[in-house]
C-alpha cells in the first residue's frame, strides 16, 4: 500500500517509472502486452513494405524504402528491449506472436498491391500511428517514453517521405495518378480504424488514461488525424474516399461517414485477407532461422569455455 | 562506350545485383539484428551503385542516367561477376530445408567483400578522381560487410554440427564461382591501361590470405578449384540473372516514361 | 467494355493464370508421369485461354488481341479469382520443407476443375455461340482435370500420415479462396442477363456435393468457413499476383513490337 | 555358346532380338547404359528449355514449349521403360543418375540464357539428337527400336517448331535477330561435340557397331549434321561461328574447325557451368516428392487390402 501510494503519487505528478521502481502488476502487464504488440507490428510491418523492396522503379526509391524498412525492424528491436526491462524475455514475446496469442496493428493484414502503396502506408498509415503515439513519448514509463520519442521521429520522417513519393507520382503519368488515387482507396478507412473502436467501446482506455499510459481518447485522435489529413489530400490532388466527408463550421471539425467496424474487428480477429499469410511468413523465417541462433550459441559458448581452460 | 565507363559498369552491376540479393532478407531473417545488417549492407551496395552509375552517366552522356543504366539494360549488358546473381541457396541438396539459406548468403557476402575492401583500397589511388572518391566512402562500408560476413562465418562454421555442414557446403557451393576474379576481361584490362582501374588477379595473395585465415578460424576447409570458370563479367551469366533482372526492372519497364 | 467481352476476360483470366502455376512443375514433379500430368493440364488451360482471349479480342474489336490481352493488361485489370494465383505453398508452416508443396496443388485443382466442370457444362448453352462452342471443348478437358486432381486428392487423404496432415493443411489454407465463386459480381451479373454467362451461386449445391464426396473418400475434413471474402475476380487480388504477371509479362513487354 | 550362336546369326541377319530373347551380359549391359542415359538425357533436358515456359513471349509459343517439354517427359518414361525390359527398374536407374553414377546428355549442362536458345535447342541440339538416333530406329534391340521410332517422329516435329520459331525472329526486330546470332553463337559448337569424341578415341564404338546398337560413327554424324545445317543458317540469315566453315568441292561436303575437346570433357565430368545445378534440382524434385509417392503406394495397399477383407 505505501509502494502503491508513492507510485500513484508519481503518476499524478506526471513523473516517470523506471525499471527498477516497484509497480502494480496490471500496470506491467498493460505495459508488456502495448509494447510487446508495438513491437510485433513493427517487425510484420516490414512484410508489407518489403514486399515492394525488390520491384522499386528507380534505385533512389529503392534506397529510400530499404531505409525505411530497416528502420522499422530497428523500432522492434528497441521496442522489445524496452519490454525486457519490464522482466520478459524477447523469445517469450515471439512465442506469444507466432503462437497468434499476441496481438499487432491490423492495418498490416491488407495487402500492398501497387507501387503508391508504399507512399501511402508512409503518409497515411504512418501519419496515423505518429498521432497514436506522439502521447506516449510522454507516457509515464521511462523506458517506453524514450523508445517512443526515437519511433515518433522516425516515423515522422518517413511520413513526409511517403507523402513527398505521392506527390512526385500525381506530377507524373495518368498511370501514376490512377494507382495513388487506387491505393489511397483501398487505405483511408483502414486508417481511421487505427485509432480503435470508437470511446464508448473501448475496454481499456479508462484504466490506461489513469496511468499516463494512454493519453488521448481513439476518437479524438481519429478528429485530428482526418483534420490534418484533409489539406493534404488537397495539396495531393486525391479525392478520400467518403462523400460525407466535409467541414463542419460549428464544430470546427471535418464530419465524416461510417467506419465498416464489422470489417476491422474480423481482420483483428484474424480472419484479414493476409492474416495467415503475414504470421506465417514470420514463424517461417523464425523456423528457418533456428538452426543460425543455434549455432550462434554454440559458438559463443565454445568461446567461453575455450576463455576459461585458458585462465585455467 | 569508353574504358571507364564499362569499369564503372562493372562495379555498379557488381553493387546492384549483391544489393537486390541482400534485400531478400528484409523480412525473413533468422533473427531481427540479421534482417537489419543485411538491409545494411543492401543499403551501402545500392549506394555504391547508385554513384557508380552516376558517374557511369556522366561519363556516356547523352541521356544516360542512373536509372537507365539499372533498368533498362538487358541481362548480357549486365557485368557482374555471376557468384552475385546466385539465388539464397545451396547447391548441396540435403542440407536446404529452405530455400533461402543464410550459409549461403554469409559466404557470399564474405567471399565478396574479401575482394572488394582489396579493390576500393587500390581504387582510392584511381586516375579517376570521382571514381577514386568512390573507393574511398566504399571501403569503409566494405570494411564491415567484412566483418559482419567474417564473424558469421566463424559462428557457423565453429557453431553447431549442423551448421558447420550447411557452411562447408555452401562454401563449397560458391567458392568456384570466385574463380572468375581472377580471369582477364577485356573491360577490366582496358581500365587498368589508363590508370583508372586495379588489376584484380595482382590482388589474388592478398586475398587468398584473408580468406583462408578466416577458414581456418572457422574450422572449414576450403575446396580445390576443379571445373568452370563463369564468365558474368564478360556479360555471359547463369540461368538466375534473368529472373532478377526482370523482377527488379518491371515497374521502371512498365512506366517507361514515369519520374519517381 | 461489353459485357460479353468482360466476361470472356474472366474467364480467360483465370485460365492463363492457373495455367502458369500448373506449368510451374515442369521438371520439377514428384514422378515424371506427374510432370506430364500436370503440363497436359496447363496445356489444356492455356488453350482455353487462348480460345477466350481471342473471342475477346473480336467482341472488342480494335487492335486488341490474345498476346495484348494476356500480356500487356496490368494487375488490377486481371479478374481470375484470387485462390488461383497463390503460389504452391500451404499457409500452414511446419509442413510444408519445401517451396512448392504438391498437395497444395492437388487441391487447387481439384476445387477449381469441380467447378468448372458445372460452368463449363452450364455455358454449352451460352448465347454466345463462340462460349459455347469453347465451353464444349473445354468441358471434356476438364473432366479429366477434376478426375486427375480427385485422384490424387484420395491418395493423398487416404495416404500415409505425412500426406493426410499436409493435404488438410492445403485444404484448410485453400477453401475459404472458394467463398470467392459464390459472391456477386458486376461482370457477372451482367453476363448472365445477357445469357451469355451463367449464375455460379445457383451451382453451389452440385460443387458441394462433389467436393464433400471426394472429401469424403479421401478423409478429410472441410473447414468450416469463417473470414475474409477474396476478390480477385474484381480485379482486388493477393500480393502474390504481382510477382507471376511480371515474370510472365518481362519478355513480352521488353519488345512491345516484336512478333513472335 | 549354342545361344550366343543364335543371338549373333539374328544380329548378323539384322533381325530384332527381343526381351525374352537369350543375350549376352555385355549387351544387355551396354545397352541397359545407353537407352537410360538417353532417357536420364531426356529428364534432365526438360530443365534449360523449361526455364523459359513462364516467360514465353506469347501464349501459342508458351502452349507450344510446354508441350515440347512435355514431350520429353514423355521419351523419358517410354525409355525407361524399355530399360526396364531388360530387367532394371526404374528407381534404380534413377538412383544412378541422382548418384552421379550414370551420365546424361553433356548439352544439357549449358544456360539457355535469352528465349532464342528454346528455338536454337529445337533446331540444333534436337537436330543433332535426331541425327545420333535415327540409326537407333533400326537398332537390333525390339523395344529400343520401337521407343526411337516415336521419339524420333516427335524430336524431328520439334525440329521444325524450333527452326520456325527462329525464322520468325529473324524476320523482327534487331533485338530479336541479335538474340538468335547469340544463341546459335553459343551452342553451336556444343551441338558438334554431342556427336562425341572423334572415330580414333571412342572407346565403344566397334563393339557397338557390332551388335546393332551403334549404326553410323561420331564423325561421320557429324559431317551429315553439318553439311545439313549449313543451308538452313543461310536461309535463316545467321553466321555460324567459325570461320574455317566452308564448302569442299573435292570432299563434297563442308570442312569446319577444331573442336575444344577439353570443354567437353571437362563438361561430360562434371564440371560445365550447370552441372551442379541440373542434378540437385532432379535430386531435390525427387526428395521433395518422396511423401507423395509414398502416400501414393500407401493408398494402393490399403485399397488392397480392403478389396481382400471383402473378398474374404
Amino acid at each position: 500500500p505505501e509502494l502503491m501510494a508513492k507510485f500513484d503519487a508519481r503518476i499524478d505528478a506526471d513523473g516517470r517509472i523506471e525499471p527498477q521502481d516497484w509497480m502494480p502488476d496490471a500496470y506491467r502487464k498493460t505495459l508488456v502486452r502495448q509494447i510487446s504488440q508495438h513491437a510485433h507490428s513493427e517487425i510484420v510491418g516490414m512484410l508489407p513494405e518489403g514486399n515492394w523492396i525488390s520491384r522499386a522503379p528507380s534505385l533512389k526509391r529503392k534506397a529510400i524504402l530499404i531505409a525505411k524498412v530497416q528502420d522499422e525492424g530497428g523500432h522492434g528491436q528497441y521496442l522489445y528491449s524496452a519490454a525486457e526491462t519490464l522482466g520478459v524475455s524477447r523469445a517469450d514475446l515471439l512465442d506469444a506472436l507466432h503462437s497468434g496469442k499476441a496481438k499487432y496493428s491490423s492495418i498490416f493484414n491488407y495487402p500492398t498491391l501497387n507501387w503508391a502503396d508504399v507512399g501511402t502506408i508512409g503518409w497515411l498509415v504512418d501519419g496515423a500511428a505518429i498521432m497514436n503515439q506522439v502521447p506516449l513519448c510522454r507516457c509515464s514509463y521511462g523506458p517506453y517514453s524514450r523508445a517512443m520519442i526515437r519511433v515518433c521521429k522516425e516515423e515522422s520522417f518517413h511520413q513526409r517521405q511517403g507523402y513527398e513519393a505521392l506527390l512526385v507520382m500525381m506530377r507524373g503519368t495518368d498511370e501514376q495518378k490512377a494507382m495513388v488515387q487506387d491505393s489511397v482507396n483501398r487505405w483511408w478507412w483502414k486508417c481511421l480504424a487505427m485509432f480503435g473502436p470508437p470511446d464508448a467501446d473501448s475496454p481499456h482506455s479508462a484504466q490506461g488514461m489513469r496511468w499516463g499510459i494512454k493519453r488521448v481518447s481513439n476518437d479524438d485522435l481519429r478528429q485530428k488525424f482526418i483534420d490534418a489529413t484533409v489539406p493534404q489530400a488537397k495539396v495531393l490532388g486525391i479525392t478520400l474516399p467518403d462523400p460525407d466527408l466535409k467541414w463542419n463550421e460549428e464544430r470546427g471539425h471535418y464530419d465524416y461517414g461510417q467506419i465498416d467496424w464489422d470489417e476491422f474487428w474480423t481482420t483483428v480477429n484474424g480472419n484479414g485477407p493476409c492474416n495467415k499469410e503475414r504470421l506465417s511468413t514470420r514463424v517461417k523465417a523464425h523456423n528457418d532461422g533456428q538452426w543460425v541462433r543455434d549455432a550462434a550459441l554454440a559458438h559463443a559458448r565454445k568461446q567461453q569455455q575455450r576463455a576459461m581452460k585458458e585462465a585455467a | 562506350m569508353s574504358a571507364t565507363a564499362n569499369y564503372l559498369l562493372h562495379l555498379a552491376d557488381n553493387a546492384v545485383v549483391l544489393g537486390q540479393r541482400n534485400a531478400e532478407w528484409c523480412g525473413h531473417g533468422p533473427v531481427i539484428e540479421e534482417d537489419i545488417a543485411l538491409a545494411n549492407v543492401s543499403l551501402d551496395l545500392i549506394g555504391q551503385a547508385r554513384l557508380l552509375y552516376q558517374q557511369a552517366a556522366v561519363v556516356l552522356g547523352g541521356d544516360a542516367t542512373e536509372d537507365k543504366l539499372a533498368y533498362f539494360r538487358d541481362e548480357p549488358e549486365f557485368r557482374n561477376y555471376t557468384l552475385l546473381e546466385l539465388p539464397h541457396r545451396s547447391a548441396l541438396v540435403g542440407y536446404a530445408k529452405s530455400d533461402m539459406d543464410y550459409g549461403t548468403t554469409i559466404v557470399r557476402n564474405f567471399l565478396y567483400s574479401a575482394l572488394m575492401v582489396l579493390v576500393w583500397e587500390a581504387l582510392q589511388q584511381s586516375k579517376d578522381e570521382q571514381l577514386a572518391a568512390i573507393a574511398a566512402k566504399s571501403l569503409k562500408e566494405v570494411r564491415y560487410h567484412l566483418r559482419h560476413s567474417r564473424d558469421w562465418l566463424i559462428r557457423l562454421g565453429d557453431g553447431t554440427d549442423e551448421s558447420h555442414a550447411r557452411v562447408q557446403a555452401a562454401l563449397d557451393h560458391l567458392m568456384p564461382y570466385t574463380e572468375e576474379f581472377w580471369t582477364d576481361s577485356s573491360i577490366e584490362s582496358a581500365a587498368v591501361a589508363t590508370g583508372v582501374g586495379v588489376s584484380v588477379p595482382s590482388l589474388r595473395a592478398q586475398w587468398d590470405a584473408l580468406v583462408n585465415d578466416a577458414l581456418a578460424e572457422a574450422t572449414l576447409v576450403r575446396p580445390a578449384f576443379e571445373g568452370y570458370i563463369t564468365e558474368g563479367k564478360q556479360g555471359l551469366h547463369s540461368e538466375h540473372l534473368g529472373f532478377l533482372l526482370s523482377e527488379m526492372q518491371s515497374l521502371a519497364r512498365a512506366h517507361p516514361n514515369a519520374t519517381w
